[in-house]
């Protein structure tokens, strides 16, 4: 159905996309594969009409399309879902889902209550329970992702561009969407997917294009591959991938961090937290959207102080942490969930933003001094395999599984005793994704604990020494690994 | 649920209780205050500035800013009184054109939302910063004015152009109706067109109103001519008040547009905002210049006490959202 | 209706004034509320900040908190108009300082320096010190105030006669000190060969004056101020400056305030137009002045 | 990836380059533009917009505005000259206290940076938007100043205190070498210290520095501070200069360092920009400033031509940055 021929792009000096090509059929899901800054997006957004000075060509049911904007490729029935949350925060859900194809009577007023009833109705079909006439401001990023999804289906589409569009979801959210897929797969629409889950590739698409460093490497039926051929083909060499060959943690380690009965500001609980975590241990905490756990690792790190209450000890003294500032000196960290939002500043360079944590300690007599900070930099973009072509490269420019590197990057230089991961691996490909596994296992081999928050029980069951289960700001579950399964932790997440 | 949405409501009140605690204790302090001439009074006074304010408004929500208000406002003043009285000469022919009072009206319209125009042009065409374009229109337009009028005021304008600012309609000041009917329109773009819903959507992401297919440099563009239109309305009050179109009419005007906007709640950074709080917040400016007089407060100290009235009225408002 | 409320309280005077932002104004104003508290009233003095829509704001409160009588210096001579006749439809007479307004019929009275006149003196007197020949600048205001062009007008009705004295610079420094001194400095630069500066007020004279001293060319260059600042006497008396047009601000602001007293009292004719002469400061006569004519 | 990098180094001499074409311009049609002198004339011009505008670009680096440095210049310069000639009367106690030249410069600059303090304090802890606060300041300090002065201008302050504004100093007007200075302090502040980086982050992601462990609210109150300080030296250079501390100096003038910042190539949504390109964007001010009146362009035209200018110059440096 649309075809894309030898394309070409280049930013200003970086080529992203070289001589790509790329079929997507009717009735099939495609999935787009590829490693960090591969090019996916990059190829996705000139599809969509993002981009419009490239080099190649588009063919729309065999005729030769080229577009000048967004609405033009919509028209032509190309919708996308972009990896970047693209929703106004300040307008209600109703009012981005109709945002540039308002309904309107007919003397060209909106039509607010018709767009209203069609709001809900969509709302209906991602399973969001949320009134229509909510900003989106007050949603948290997992309704965000299930909301510009239910904006691209309004679209009457011929294809249908995913982006990423699981990374921030829980898998019963994801389930939502795959029967979504597969109702629009029976429709006769198009489908491009992109994922670094390999589970979901494997099981929703029919067909796989394969990109490494902007070039196109091949193609094909998934029937025809396993998932280890196609992580070859994606680094193009065998990769051994980690696996629950986490090291051993001995239970007579002492505790750093102790939490007694803390209170989350949004949850009305009779009993709050209450955990422990010792030196060289991986905690994993596991829960469903909205569950608290972003809340309870920014509680932690001082984000709400005077909202929330409970005790926080470390190294078995009571501590008030009461801001960032204080929850760094006392040797923790905080990678956060939303990148964008809270955990880059866009237009410093990869540099600049990694020596963001530790600028005093790279100062001589309160002179910075720059070559201590790119030491520094050139280590962690060595140690954490960074894609980008120098340590001056504005961070906005990398790839999003780049860009979390680097903010990783920027507090590991800190030397935390608690490192806390927020979704660390969200948006990150496979590789990435086991490299940043193993790097968990060797910073606690060397005595760091780490919390890690994620929505994929393969992946906490995969890094975790004990798994901690969260429901309505209450821990409703506390397995030891060798206890832990998908089944019981399920369970206590539904509790 | 329910409880949010009332705090939510009362938030939402919050300057108004602002504006009434300071009726409140101006009217303590003066029985001038609370008559209904005076009524008529600050509504005539805040009448040009909601004018300017509501165009303004409609610019900061895109995330913009309009400083050459007060400069359009001159010009444009100033060419609907010089067409209105002298019209335009042709030399080449030998031929005076003359203009009716509408169609000086409308001229003068026209050259205030084509100043607008350009300034969304540049912003738009060649992405250079808002600030810098309107600051330089700023600049020329007090030219232009100058030149226009050769830096003497154009006087003697009759009685029925006298009526735009002066005249009384149905028992209420004809100003006041003007701008009555600006900001009515101006509420019902904003709250019942798609454009108005794209000016929201551009001021919160630009990025993400683009890719929603929003033709983001065509309404960027409306929205400085709107700002230029208003600013022209205002310049046909002000010359229609003084019965004088004055080269100097306007200065500073910027300003106390922005003032307006910002104290009524609309966000600097787009996005946030409403018609109707710039209403109120030209309100509580009017009549905290009016109370100040009537209070018999000197001068001097006036700038201090409004300076410190401001921010007082910002402030609580500030802590009471937290 | 503002009859009734007359009759409570102390009786008040507003001293309308365009600009505060010019000691010379801060200086009338004062003077005219001084002297009606001195005649027992209570006096407040408005700022229109050069801002004629502000001014007619001003008449607009006036009227509605029952001002017996306003003290008013103009921000423009048409312009103005409209706000005096608000006032006298009100019943509230008004008198004019310092600057006219074009009715004969609006203001009670007018008590005018005659800034056209006074700069015709200062103009003869500019010929005269220049001996008719040679290069001059001349300083104006703000482009847009009818100030800056009468005193422009009467200062060129004179000096255009002679044709040897040649204008190689007219620049606008807005009545400020500091662009006076910047302006100056540029002009020095393309025309180091001057020998007269005509500044339309005095604190442009200051400024151009000093302009003069850093680049070395006071003792050449002749300085010609126009209201009679305090600086600038003492400067006259130094030799620094060379002539200026002594405004009178006290005897306006006085006269205005004794007028309007008269007038509650019961008085009604009054003369339209009560000139106040501009008379010229020079160093022969500088001893008889202090600052403003006191 | 070298070709690059020279391209981007191009593009940052943009501005430069429109600098010297206007430079080429004006000194084709005044041969009095590219003298000695005039270099000196331009640079004492504009070291106070420099001066102020240094401030204001941290203020606008961490994405905030400053509005009241005029007001804050004019006060500060009051006071200093205030204390200087008449020092502070205590009539309680039936003294005068003198000040020495030091100890009244030391006052005045203490408080410029005091009224910056209560700036920055007044947005952080009410989070009050930094344009309503410092509009307000704006009006107070002008009204403290009118205050302070009673109206009227401080004359004669003695020659000592005139070598601020108007001496030489191994060949240099002493004014540059204050600014000179001052620029220097700021970029070694913004380059080589935590501060710096901490001004820019906050610009860039108020959020994500934050959550770094940055005290925003204390780098934004110190980022006010330096800008009421700036405004301050502004101040006393200026009074020094006329010799004289006028109570409406600096009227407008945020609105020429906004400009310079702005030309300067910092962006107005903070977080990008330098001090290099404020001095350039200053100069670039100064020197159309200058080059209109070496031209004698006629009063009226002035302001068309300068605004033009300054379009241009914007619209040349976006044009090709695309
Ligand atoms: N605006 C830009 N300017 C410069 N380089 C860019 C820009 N956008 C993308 N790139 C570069 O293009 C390459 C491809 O990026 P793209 O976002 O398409 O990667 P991706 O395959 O989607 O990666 P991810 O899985 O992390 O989302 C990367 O090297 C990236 O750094
Ligand atoms: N800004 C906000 N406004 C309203 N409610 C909020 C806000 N932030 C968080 N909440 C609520 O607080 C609760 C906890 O949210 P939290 O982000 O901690 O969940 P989570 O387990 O991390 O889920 P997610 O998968 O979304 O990251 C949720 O019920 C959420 O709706
Ligand atoms: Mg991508
Ligand atoms: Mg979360």
């Amino acid at each position: 159905m649309l075809i894309a021929k030898n394309i070409t792009k280049r930013f200003s000096g970086v080529t992203a996309l070289q001589e790509v090509r790329l079929e997507l059929n009717a009735g099939h899901v495609t999935s787009i594969i590829g490693e960090n800054g591969a090019g996916k997006s990059t190829l996705m957004k000139i599809l969509s009409g993002v981009y419009t000075d490239y080099e190649g060509e588009l063919l729309m049911n065999g005729e030769a399309v080229s577009f000048k904007n967004t609405r033009e490729a919509q028209n032509a029935g190309i919708a996308i879902i972009h990896q970047e949350l693209n929703l106004l925060p300040y307008l209600s859900v109703a009012e981005n889902i109709f945002l540039g194809r308002e309904l309107k009577n007919e003397f060209g007023i909106l039509d607010k209550k018709e767009m209203y009833i069609r709001s809900a109705l969509l709302l209906d079909k991602v399973k969001l329970k949320i009134d229509p006439n909510t900003r989106v401001e007050k949603l948290k990023v997992g309704e965000r992702q299930l909301l510009e999804i239910a904006k691209a289906l309004m679209l009457d589409t011929k294809v249908l561009i995913m982006d990423e569009p699981t990374s921030a979801i829980t898998d019963s959210e994801a389930k939502i969407l795959f029967d979504i897929i597969s109702e629009l797969k029976k429709e006769g629409k198009a489908i491009a997917y992109i994922s670094h889950k390999m589970k979901e590739i494997f099981s929703i698409c029919d067909d796989y294009v394969v990109l490494r460093d902007g070039k196109f490497i091949g193609s094909g039926a998934i029937s025809e591959v396993d998932e280890n051929q196609l992580i070859k083909m994606m680094a193009g060499r065998e990769v051994e991938l980690h696996r629950h060959n986490i090291h051993v943690k001995k239970n007579d380690d002492p505790k750093i961090l102790e939490i007694y009965d803390l209170k989350l500001p949004t949850f009305n609980v009779e009993k709050g937290i209450t955990f422990d975590l010792r030196r060289g241990e991986v905690l994993g905490v596991f829960g469903l959207m909205g569950a608290g756990r972003t809340e309870l690792l920014e509680t932690i790190f001082g984000v709400h102080t005077g909202i929330s209450q409970g005790e926080i000890k470390i190294d078995s003294i009571s501590k008030k942490i009461n801001s960032p500032i204080t929850a760094i000196k006392e040797g923790l960290a905080l990678v956060t969930e939303d990148r964008k939002r809270d955990g880059i500043v866009p237009d410093l360079s990869v540099r600049k933003n990694m020596g963001l944590t530790v600028l005093r300690q790279l100062c001589n007599v309160g002179v910075l001094q720059i070559d201590r900070e790119r030491a520094l930099a050139e280590m962690y973009i060595d140690e954490l395999k960074i894609k980008t072509d120098s340590d001056q490269q504005l961070i906005k420019n990398l790839s999003g599984g780049n860009q979390q590197k680097v903010v990783l990057a920027k507090w590991l230089a800190t030397h935390p005793k608690v490192l806390m991961l927020d979704e660390p691996t969200r948006g990150i490909d496979v590789h990435a994704k086991s490299e940043i596994h193993k790097l968990i296992d060797q910073l606690a081999s060397e005595g760091m604990g780490i919390i890690i928050v994620s929505s994929e029980i393969p992946e906490i069951l995969a890094v975790s020494h004990r798994v901690l289960v969260l429901s309505e700001g209450r821990i409703t579950g506390n397995f030891d690994i060798d206890e832990a399964n998908e089944q019981n932790i399920l369970k206590a997440a539904i509790a | 649920m329910i409880a949010t949405a009332t705090k939510d409501r009362l938030i939402k009140l919050q300057p108004l209780i602002a504006l009434f605690v300071m009726c409140l204790a101006i009217s303590i302090l003066s029985d001038k205050f609370l008559t209904v001439n005076n009524g008529w009074n600050i509504l005539r006074q805040i009448s040009v500035n909601i004018c300017i304010s509501v165009g303004m408004t409609l610019v900061i929500l895109t995330r913009g800013i309009d400083l050459s208000v007060g400069s359009i406002l001159a010009f444009a003043g100033a060419v609907g009184a010089g067409l209105l009285k002298f019209g335009i000469d042709v030399p080449s022919e030998n031929v005076n054109i003359g203009f009716t009072l509408l169609g000086a009206i409308i001229a003068a319209i026209v050259v205030g939302g084509a100043l607008g125009w350009f300034n969304g042009f540049a912003i738009t065409r060649f992405k250079a910063p808002a600030f810098v374009v309107t600051l330089a229109m700023l600049t020329m337009a007090r030219g232009f004015t100058m030149l226009y009028t050769e830096g003497f005021p154009i006087n003697g304008l009759g009685d029925h152009f006298g009526f735009i600012g002066t005249g009384w309609f149905l028992g209420v000041p004809f100003p006041v109706w003007i701008t009555a009917v600006v900001v009515l329109l101006a509420v019902f773009l904003t709250n019942k067109t798609p454009l108005g819903r794209y000016i929201y959507a551009i001021g919160g992401n630009e990025n993400a109103a683009l890719l929603s297919g929003i033709n983001t440099k065509r309404v960027k563009m409306i929205v400085y001519t709107l700002s230029g239109i208003t600013a022209a309305i205002g310049g046909l009050m002000v010359t229609s008040r003084l019965d004088s179109a004055q080269p100097n009419a306007g200065l500073s005007y910027e300003l106390d547009a922005i003032a307006a906007v910002v104290i009524g709640g609309t966000s600097l950074s787009g996005g946030k905002g409403s018609i109707w709080g710039t209403v109120l917040g030209a309100v509580i400016i009017g009549v905290l210049n009016n109370g100040l007089v009537l209070l018999n407060v000197s001068p001097f100290w006036q700038q201090v006490v409004k300076g410190a009235v401001i921010l007082l009225a910002v402030i609580m408002d500030k802590t009471n959202k937290e | 209706k503002q009859q009734e409320d007359k009759n409570s309280g102390p009786k008040k005077m507003a001293v309308i004034i365009s600009t505060l932002n010019n000691p010379w104004f801060v200086f009338l104003g004062e003077r005219a509320a001084a002297k009606a508290q001195e005649l027992g009233y209570e006096a407040k003095i408005f700022d229109s900040q050069n801002n004629t829509a502000l001014e007619a704001d001003h008449f607009d409160n006036v009227i509605v908190s029952g001002f017996d009588a306003v003290l008013f210096n103009p921000t423009d001579a048409d312009g103005s108009v409209v706000n005096v006749k608000k006032a006298k439809e009100a019943g509230i007479p008004v008198f004019c300082m310092d600057r006219e307004i074009n009715s004969l019929n609006a203001a009670t009275s007018q008590i005018l320096s005659d800034s056209y006149s006074g700069s015709i003196a200062v103009g003869a007197y500019f010929a005269q010190q220049l001996n008719k020949k040679g290069n001059y600048v001349e300083l104006l205001g703000l482009v847009g105030d009818n100030n800056t062009w009468a005193r422009s007008n009467g200062f060129h009705s004179v000096v255009d006669n002679y044709p040897e004295l040649k204008m190689v610079a007219q620049q606008n420094a807005d009545f400020d000190r500091n662009k006076a001194l910047e302006v100056m400095e540029s002009i020095i630069q393309s025309n180091p060969n001057i020998q007269g500066v005509f500044c339309g007020n005095d604190a442009m004279a200051m400024g151009a004056y000093q302009a003069l001293v850093g680049a070395g060319i006071a003792d050449s260059v002749k300085v010609f101020g126009f209201d009679g600042a305090d600086d600038v006497v003492s400067a006259i008396q130094e030799g620094k400056i060379t002539a200026t047009g002594m405004q009178f601000p006290n005897v306006m602001a006085e006269r205005a305030a004794i007028f309007a007293d008269e007038y509650i009292r019961g008085k009604r004719d009054f003369a339209q137009k009560i000139p106040v002469a501009v008379e010229l400061v020079t160093a022969e006569n500088v001893e008889n002045y202090a600052a403003y004519g006191e």
